[in-house]
């Protein structure tokens, strides 16, 4: 099925076409921060942002989410609910779509698949937005990504000026806008119109970080004193992880509701050293550097080793938001120039 | 010893706004050992009336009431604090009341500044031979209380 | 007007080349427009690296607790009086820092700047005392640096060092009517109703990243009262009422501690406005115990001591 | 696709007491379903989540024998929120359990060759748990000569005390109890586990040796047996992380690329060498 034009003043009229039937979530401005929220009707979202402050992570792995209620007395015990009606995530830009492949693919693997997050992940439509103005702190391009990939999106659109075009990449988001009548096939000039700022996005993003080997160049950089220079000034708080898209760690606690017990599991971050500290006291990370050392293997080596392809999307938000400005790019210069 | 207090009694801890019989608050009072525990002692030998709101827990020192206490009461929906204590100068460790003069005037402060209703935490010096100012300052502590109405600020779950 | 950078080199490079420090901790420049970074220099040839301009916001003191290498670090008026805080409370070894002061005409809040160009993102920028100018895609901007100083450096006192080895470039003038507890004071104007009403909201969007307790230099406990679990005194979870109680706490803790020098606002990812909670702390002690955070070495902390006329009006008569 | 963080409720049927300062006891317990307390299966060296509903949960090594049928064994230390729970509770307090997790020890790998079991302290528990499996009338003969090393700080902390005493009666199994140091009534031998092993040098003909312990001993234990000529994928370990999930999600418990609670906890030597040494 080829590709829609949708008008930038039908925008609140197509997105209310879902509302009701779907669950809708789109960036929405709070206070000074954009963030992905659910919205009731079209007109709560502007499209014209650079990235929300926070990746949509937090829609399928919400920072708190409860497994299951024990009540007491009671047998057995009260699951929490399970996903409910579909969802529409309106508005993601390409690298938080490749993102939640990455996360998928992770909380699907083994033998143990993660049912409370793929469960919300099921009943999902990303509708993506494609980047014509890429910030100077992304680098998906050096990481496979593209300001215009479309991987993890059912649908994608470009903004075109005054007129978006509606590119269908996948049967579900088909279904989306079939039904839709009113939306005006794309012409021969808009796809054209399209595929430029595709390129001025791609070259805007030039020079890229070389990252062609890095997986197997940190095999053997376990030891490396390079790791000594790298943490010095990071202070490890939970801003980098917090904000990553493709960052899952998470910790289970109790929490007593008084009239029972409720296991909950909430973020957690390889930087903070409770991470790993054993109830013996003995702790196999005892210092920012291995914590640091930690954070860069996993994304860089220890993921792509177990899926071949980098744990990371180069979003940017880790070098934008950073208390220290510790820029992971200068740490993957660091490591490549080794 | 604190935790079993608040767990066990926790129960208790009264719906919102109950209806039908007029609402009581629920308000844990820090009684330090040596004057306020005793003028509480007075007061119950003289066969004097006090409201039964409080809950007494003795500590040994005003200065042992920890701010986490004050504020974890809070959270599990208590409805008041008090915490009393020698005065100045009649400490049995010296300076323990006066220390904690400063300590509780700062956290009070803050937690009012926040939000938490003023009357919520409340502090007094009951020597121990006060059983009559002992009622009459818990008389003062319900009456606040009660005006306030159910807890609802910092509640956990709430 | 002289280049503070170059003399701060100057310094840097004597003091790593007589053996004096093993280690200078300063500012060097950022990977993205209008930033600076850490930097940790061992070697006299690599000194060049430091800069000293409105972007160097960060807390120096921070690097300078559970190390036991001599260093020398840059400190402007607020890192100074840490640095006191820290001293007096027995967290950093006196002779084994040495401490390069700089008079300093307040840091930048880039999110003020980010915030006033709106989607345009600034691709270059140079920074002095005076001036801001920015470029970026189609658009080219001057913008006055006192415009977007960070809030705690438009009420300053402090902008010379209290505590210095070394003293790069002149005193400049203090500010002494500033009126720094203006928020405090609106805040405090309003209903407890409202007041509650606007902290949990200004702190309901605390994602518990912990920075601002990271980036601290007073927050050095090596177990946190909220990483506790025998007794678990609050909850890890982003529940408002255990994150509210973490900052109130936080506060409290800060009280007759807290310098001001604003890292955390600063830190802080969801641009929470964590001045407004910690100025009362602050403000409480120097109005009832006339006690001002950093600047005597000698001076008991506040809460560790007492008077006997410290007030008592709040307690029930 | 089931819920795999949702425990199967299970009641502490009896609780034994192991050592002298009782800050160790074994708990049994049953599921209350009895349909899955038949069915339940596992590999000695395996472990499970146990949670204590209001402290948490945390990964205990199943201390009893696959062969021991309808009950689950878990021999817990009182160290941290969640045993501190379990130790002040009594027969009948309702828990949660689920697993198996982790891979446990290769007990067809060690088909008939001979087995030297090296444990140390209470990290001894499943080695027992492997040991009362080989001994096992059904399983003892798949099995060549068996040598039990187990050594504890003192005669107190010697868990397993009743196995301990059961075994010592066998005469297919060498088995040698040490103490580091011994008390009044002691009569066995003294000694760190390290020296023990070294004088008692099993042959390592043929032989897998199966270590756990605390990181003490282990660094001791290596060298000695490499002497004794075990080649490093003959030397099989049981590695200590903090976990939380249990199933390889959590992200905590990773030595390099390899998962403690699902590729582990049972690693080679060989293994272990080609993994960063972050443990």
């Amino acid at each position: 099925m080829n590709s829609k034009i949708l008008g930038k003043n039908q925008l609140t009229k197509f997105i209310d076409e879902f509302i009701g039937e779907y669950r809708v979530f789109a960036p929405v401005k709070k206070g000074k921060i954009i963030g992905f929220d659910e919205i009731a009707s079209g007109k709560e979202t502007c499209l014209d942002f650079q990235n929300t402050k926070q990746p949509p992570k937090s829609v399928f792995f919400p920072q708190t989410e409860v497994l299951f209620e024990y009540k007491k007395g009671e047998k057995g015990l009260e699951k929490a609910g399970s996903g409910d009606r579909d969802k529409i995530l309106l508005g993601m830009r390409p690298c938080d779509a490749r993102a939640l492949v990455i996360f998928d693919r992770f909380f699907s693997s083994g033998e143990h698949e993660d049912l409370p997050y793929l469960q919300k992940r099921e009943r999902t439509a990303v509708v993506g937005l494609a980047c014509n103005h890429p910030l100077n702190t992304c680098f998906c391009t050096s990481l496979g990504g593209s300001p215009f990939g479309s991987e993890g999106m059912d649908l994608k659109l470009v903004d075109l000026g005054d007129e978006y075009l509606v590119e269908i990449l996948t049967n579900k988001g088909e279904k989306l806008v079939e039904d839709i009548k009113w939306l005006r096939d794309a012409e021969e000039s808009d796809l054209n119109r399209a595929r430029d700022l595709a390129e001025d996005a791609e070259n805007a993003m030039k020079p890229k970080i070389s990252t062609d080997g890095l997986c197997d160049k940190l095999d053997g950089m376990f030891d490396d004193p390079v790791w000594e220079g790298i943490h010095q000034k990071c202070i490890g708080c939970g801003v980098c992880s917090f904000l990553c898209p493709t960052c899952w760690c998470f910790d289970v606690l109790d929490e007593d509701t008084g009239t029972g017990v409720k296991r909950v599991r909430i973020w957690d971050t390889c930087q903070f050293p409770l991470f790993t500290k054993q109830g013996s006291g003995f702790n196999p990370r005892p210092s920012g550097k291995e914590r640091m050392r930690q954070r860069i293997m996993h994304k860089f080596n220890y993921y792509p080793k177990d899926f071949g392809e980098f744990g990371c999307v180069g979003c940017g938000r880790c070098v934008r938001e950073c208390p220290v400005n510790l820029d992971i790019r200068e740490v993957i210069r660091a490591v490549m120039s080794v | 010893m604190l935790e079993t207090l608040i767990a066990e009694d926790d129960k208790e801890v009264p719906e919102k706004g109950k209806s039908g019989d007029e609402w009581e608050p629920k308000i844990i009072a820090f009684l330090c050992n040596w004057c306020s525990y005793a003028g509480a002692d007075l007061a119950g030998i003289s066969r004097i009336q006090y409201p039964p709101n409080i809950r007494v827990v003795r500590v040994p020192c005003s200065a042992r009431v920890s701010p986490y206490f004050i504020i974890k009461i809070l959270q599990r929906g208590w409805d008041g604090v008090l915490v009393s204590g020698c005065h100045p100068g009649d400490c049995h460790y010296i300076s323990g009341n006066l220390v904690a003069r400063r300590r509780f005037s700062v956290l009070k402060d803050i937690l009012e500044y926040v939000g938490v209703e003023p009357g919520r935490v409340n502090f007094s010096w009951i020597s121990a031979a006060e059983g009559e100012r002992f009622s009459k300052v818990v008389k003062e502590v319900v009456m606040r209380v009660k005006a306030l109405g159910p807890a609802e600020r910092l509640v956990k779950g709430g | 007007m002289e280049d503070l950078g170059k003399t701060m080199q100057d310094v840097a490079r004597r003091l790593l080349e007589e053996g004096k420090v093993d280690l200078i901790v300063g500012y060097e420049k950022g990977t993205t427009p209008i930033r600076s970074t850490p930097c940790f220099i061992r070697e006299a040839g690599d000194v060049q690296k430091l800069i000293w301009d409105p972007t160097c916001e960060a807390n120096l003191t921070k690097y300078l607790l559970d190390r036991d290498e001599r260093i020398g670090v840059v400190a402007k008026g607020c890192d100074s009086r840490s640095i006191v805080v820290c001293l007096a409370e027995g967290q950093i070894d006196r002779d084994r820092v040495t401490i390069i002061g700089v008079p300093c005409q307040g840091v930048i809040n880039r999110k003020k700047i980010e915030a006033e160009l709106d989607k345009q993102e600034v691709v270059e920028a140079t920074v002095n005392d005076e001036e801001i100018k920015v470029r970026g895609e189609g658009f080219e901007k001057v913008l006055p640096t006192t415009n977007y100083l960070c809030d705690s450096c438009l009420s300053c006192r402090h902008r010379n060092p209290v505590i210095y080895d070394f003293l790069v470039g002149e005193k400049v003038p203090e500010v002494e009517d500033a009126n720094d507890f203006a928020e405090v004071e609106e805040l405090e104007s309003r209903s407890s109703e409202d007041r509650w009403d606007y902290f949990t909201e200004e702190l309901g969007s605390c994602i518990r990243c912990y920075a601002c307790r990271n980036v601290c230099p007073m927050c050095y406990c090596k177990e946190c009262f909220v990483d506790e679990t025998m007794p678990q005194w609050f909850g890890k979870t982003d529940d408002l009422s255990d994150t509210m109680i973490f900052h109130i706490v936080r506060a409290y803790h800060l009280a007759g501690r807290c310098v001001d020098c604003g890292a955390c606002s600063r830190a802080c990812p969801m641009e929470i406005n964590l001045r407004a909670l910690r100025k009362k702390a602050e403000k409480i002690v120097k109005e009832r115990f006339d006690y001002e955070a950093g600047t005597d070495v000698e001076e008991a902390p506040v809460l560790g001591t007492f008077k006997q006329d410290d007030s008592q009006e709040y307690i029930i008569k | 696709m089931s819920n795999p963080y949702i425990p199967n409720i299970a009641v502490i049927r009896k609780i034994i007491t192991e050592n002298a300062v009782n800050d160790i006891k074994t708990f049994e317990v049953v599921f209350e379903d009895p349909e899955l307390a038949e069915s339940f299966t596992f590999n000695p060296g395996q472990f499970g989540m146990v949670s204590y509903f209001g402290a948490g949960e945390c990964p205990i090594g199943i201390a009893s024998s696959p062969t021991d049928q309808g009950f689950l064994q878990f021999t817990i230390k009182k160290v941290g929120v969640v045993t501190t729970a379990l130790h002040n509770s009594m027969e009948g307090q309702k828990i949660g359990v689920r697993g198996p997790y982790g891979n446990g020890w290769p007990i067809e790998a060690m088909e008939d060759k001979n087995i030297v079991i090296v444990g140390g302290g209470f990290a001894f528990t499943t080695l027992r748990s492997l040991a009362k499996y080989m001994l096992h009338d059904e399983n003892r003969d798949r099995y060549k000569d068996i040598t039990i090393i187990y050594g504890a700080r003192n005669p107190g902390e010697l868990s397993y005390k009743y196995d301990l005493e059961n075994w010592g009666k066998r005469n297919d199994l060498d088995l040698v109890i040490t103490v580091d140091k011994g008390d009044a009534e002691w009569t066995g031998r003294e000694g760190y586990v390290p020296t023990i092993l070294k004088e008692v040098s099993p042959s390592s003909e043929n032989a897998v040796a199966a270590v756990c312990g605390p990181p003490v001993m282990i660094r001791f234990t290596m060298p000695v047996l490499t002497e004794l000529g075990f080649q490093p994928d003959r030397i099989l370990l049981s590695l200590e992380m903090r976990m939380k999930c249990g199933i390889g999600k959590c992200g905590r418990c990773n030595v390099g690329n390899k998962f403690v609670c699902q590729d582990g906890p049972v690693f080679t030597q060989k293994e272990l060498e080609s993994m960063p040494k972050e443990y």
